[in-house]
């Protein structure tokens, strides 16, 4: 059987991203915007922002 | 198919930049280097980080026997040769500031222009916005470098209003080879230093570009290449993000010099010339605030900003593939 | 032919440089690059500069289905994988000091070597004195970069005596991309620091190479890539110049990467790593005083001194020609 990406929008940038098999609360990262997502849908794949712990970056 | 080059004004920061890019160009041959002042010297003299690639020196008249020229003069001396060029039916690719704007605002930013049927076929050299009259263009204008950051930066984005401000940091190696008080290492050294807070030319290219009015200042930093143009567009609402992604997206998919950036993780999250120096590419990326709208446009001076993009009109005025001789990454770190 | 690599390291900036110059090597595929910290993530958000060269991420497990594992761990660390690589049939160019010196040379600065057998296989990888071992090795050792310089700088010389001091001016980057106090923006700016005026570890290598004690010192400057080693040589008399140049040129006269400057005129008279930026070249020079003999290696310790030199390796461990995907001028200004 070819797995077969499915694709979904990241919520942050629009960017399309293609999981191949993904698993509900699979964890992802938008190649485009950086973004870390939560897969939350299989059909249709959908994507919500991962809650991280702020990152310190600023100067 | 291999393009004869002669470069006019090879003695300076962009006629070396030229050389190192042309010398290795894969479909170039360098035929002949100009410079009054250094006539009979080796190129390597002035260009040292040429040394082994060419044994070629500096002439006093161009050889045109050949099948591009590029002018790398100062400003308005492209005035006394472009013509003569054309009519030996060369193709000419200008780095100077001579036939940039149309003649309404060359006007008003200098004089007359003394050529207007020349600067009516001058087609300006800006491949992402001007590919097709590149394509069959005989005289192509670079664009300046700031403007080429601004332009890029802000040329996808729909609502643009009215309220926009522009400011360039900019490296030491736009100033050029000529020694200058302003281009001392002591004083040159850690300077963030306001040099053109208002009226700089490259304002009228990117208006021109953009078509409304723009404020434009530049500053000089402690930099070497580079320019970081942050772009701020007054817009009195909070504009949606994946609107504006997908506006940069639909511009620039296409293009193998622009690269969107805007990460939500490490060190480099908006364009940055840190990791562009030595490659013609174009970093794009913004972000958006309440009521303002932040975009930007990083890049090498001397490369997308200069030489680079001069050689990236070439390829596409001989129907090369375009990112023949000019795909390389970025030093980093450098 | 196309060489399949595999990376092991490729988080730290030599890492990163291997990546820059492979992934436009036209005879190069690169199939993995490891880093067990960064396991997942894609490898441009460590190295900026690839954007749209790479799509690689990542790995935490080498692809080893390839023809040459490069190794760039810190050191020590390759002892734990080399053996393990060749025992698969892959050759190994490893970039780390664990197998340069000789055994005895070796127990003298650090420890018994845990491997003699695998140190009495490999290979020191400098070109310009070992291609034919180079050419039949599956191990290589790269040496280390100011190590390079010194010893490109000395070699062809003959009557060297015993009274050699050697310093070593160099970059921030050789440091790695650690962070550090050292490394500190506010106190790495503008340093002259001597962070290794006796002791340092690449004396030794220079030492195995020429045959003869020397004193090593290396001094941090401010300068991101690059080394300019200064070797003062007491002669005693003063050595007829002519005879120097001619030992430099029986020796280097065919080297592709050897450049000799020693110029009367000019800004840069002599080895100056200003112009090497991003460029495999290692310029050597001299100058003769009274009764002592100044001679000068200088490199970007990124390229020539690091991941370069390993292409450089590669390039004739495979039969290619050894300047492919290395012929790139230095960046001048930069």
């Amino acid at each position: 059987m070819v797995e077969i990406a499915r694709t979904g929008e990241c919520p942050e940038c629009g960017a399309l991203i293609g999981l191949k098999d993904p698993l509900i609360r699979e964890i992802t990262t938008c190649e485009e915007c950086g973004v870390t997502l939560e897969v939350i849908s299989i059909e249709p794949l959908l994507f919500e922002i991962a809650e991280l712990e702020g990152e310190d970056w600023g100067e | 198919m291999t393009i004869e080059v002669t470069i006019i004004g090879g003695s300076g920061y962009i006629g070396g930049e030229l050389l190192r890019l042309l010398l290795i160009h894969p479909e170039v041959t360098v035929k002949s280097v100009t410079s009054r002042r250094l006539m009979g010297t080796s190129v390597t003299m002035v260009h040292p980080n040429l040394r082994k690639f060419t044994s070629l020196k500096f002439q006093g008249k161009p050889d045109l026997d050949c099948d591009v020229v590029f002018t790398a003069l100062p400003h308005k001396a492209s005035f006394k040769i472009v013509p003569e060029l054309l009519e030996n039916g060369l193709k000419v690719i200008d780095l100077s500031a001579d036939y940039r704007l149309d003649a309404e605002r060359y006007a008003a930013w200098y004089i007359e222009h003394p050529q207007p049927d020349l600067l009516e076929k001058a087609v300006y050299g800006l491949p992402e916005l001007n590919r097709e009259k590149i394509k069959n263009a005989t005289i192509v204008a670079c664009p300046g470098c700031m403007a080429t950051a601004g332009i890029l930066a802000l040329y996808p984005l729909n609502d643009l209003g009215e309220d926009i401000l522009i400011e360039a940091k900019i490296g030491s190696s736009a100033a050029g080879a000529k020694v200058s008080e302003s281009g001392h290492h002591p004083e040159r050294c850690n300077t963030v230093r306001a040099y053109a807070p208002v009226g700089h030319r490259h304002q009228a290219e990117i208006e021109m570009i953009i078509g409304r009015k723009v404020k434009f200042s530049a500053i000089a930093i402690d930099m070497v290449r580079g320019i970081l143009a942050t772009a701020y567009i007054k817009t009195g609402t909070k504009i949606d993000q994946k609107e504006v992604w997908k506006q940069y997206r639909e511009q620039y998919k296409n293009e193998p010099f622009i690269r969107l950036i805007k990460m939500k993780t490490g060190l480099y999250r908006y364009p940055d010339p840190k990791v562009l120096i030595g490659s013609n590419f174009c970093d794009v990326g913004f972000e958006i605030g309440k009521e303002i709208l932040v975009a930007f446009g990083a890049l090498d001076n001397m490369v997308k900003g200069g030489s680079g993009q001069a050689t990236q009109n070439m390829n596409i005025m001989f129907g090369l593939e375009e990112t023949t001789g000019l795909l390389y990454p970025g030093l980093h770190p450098a």
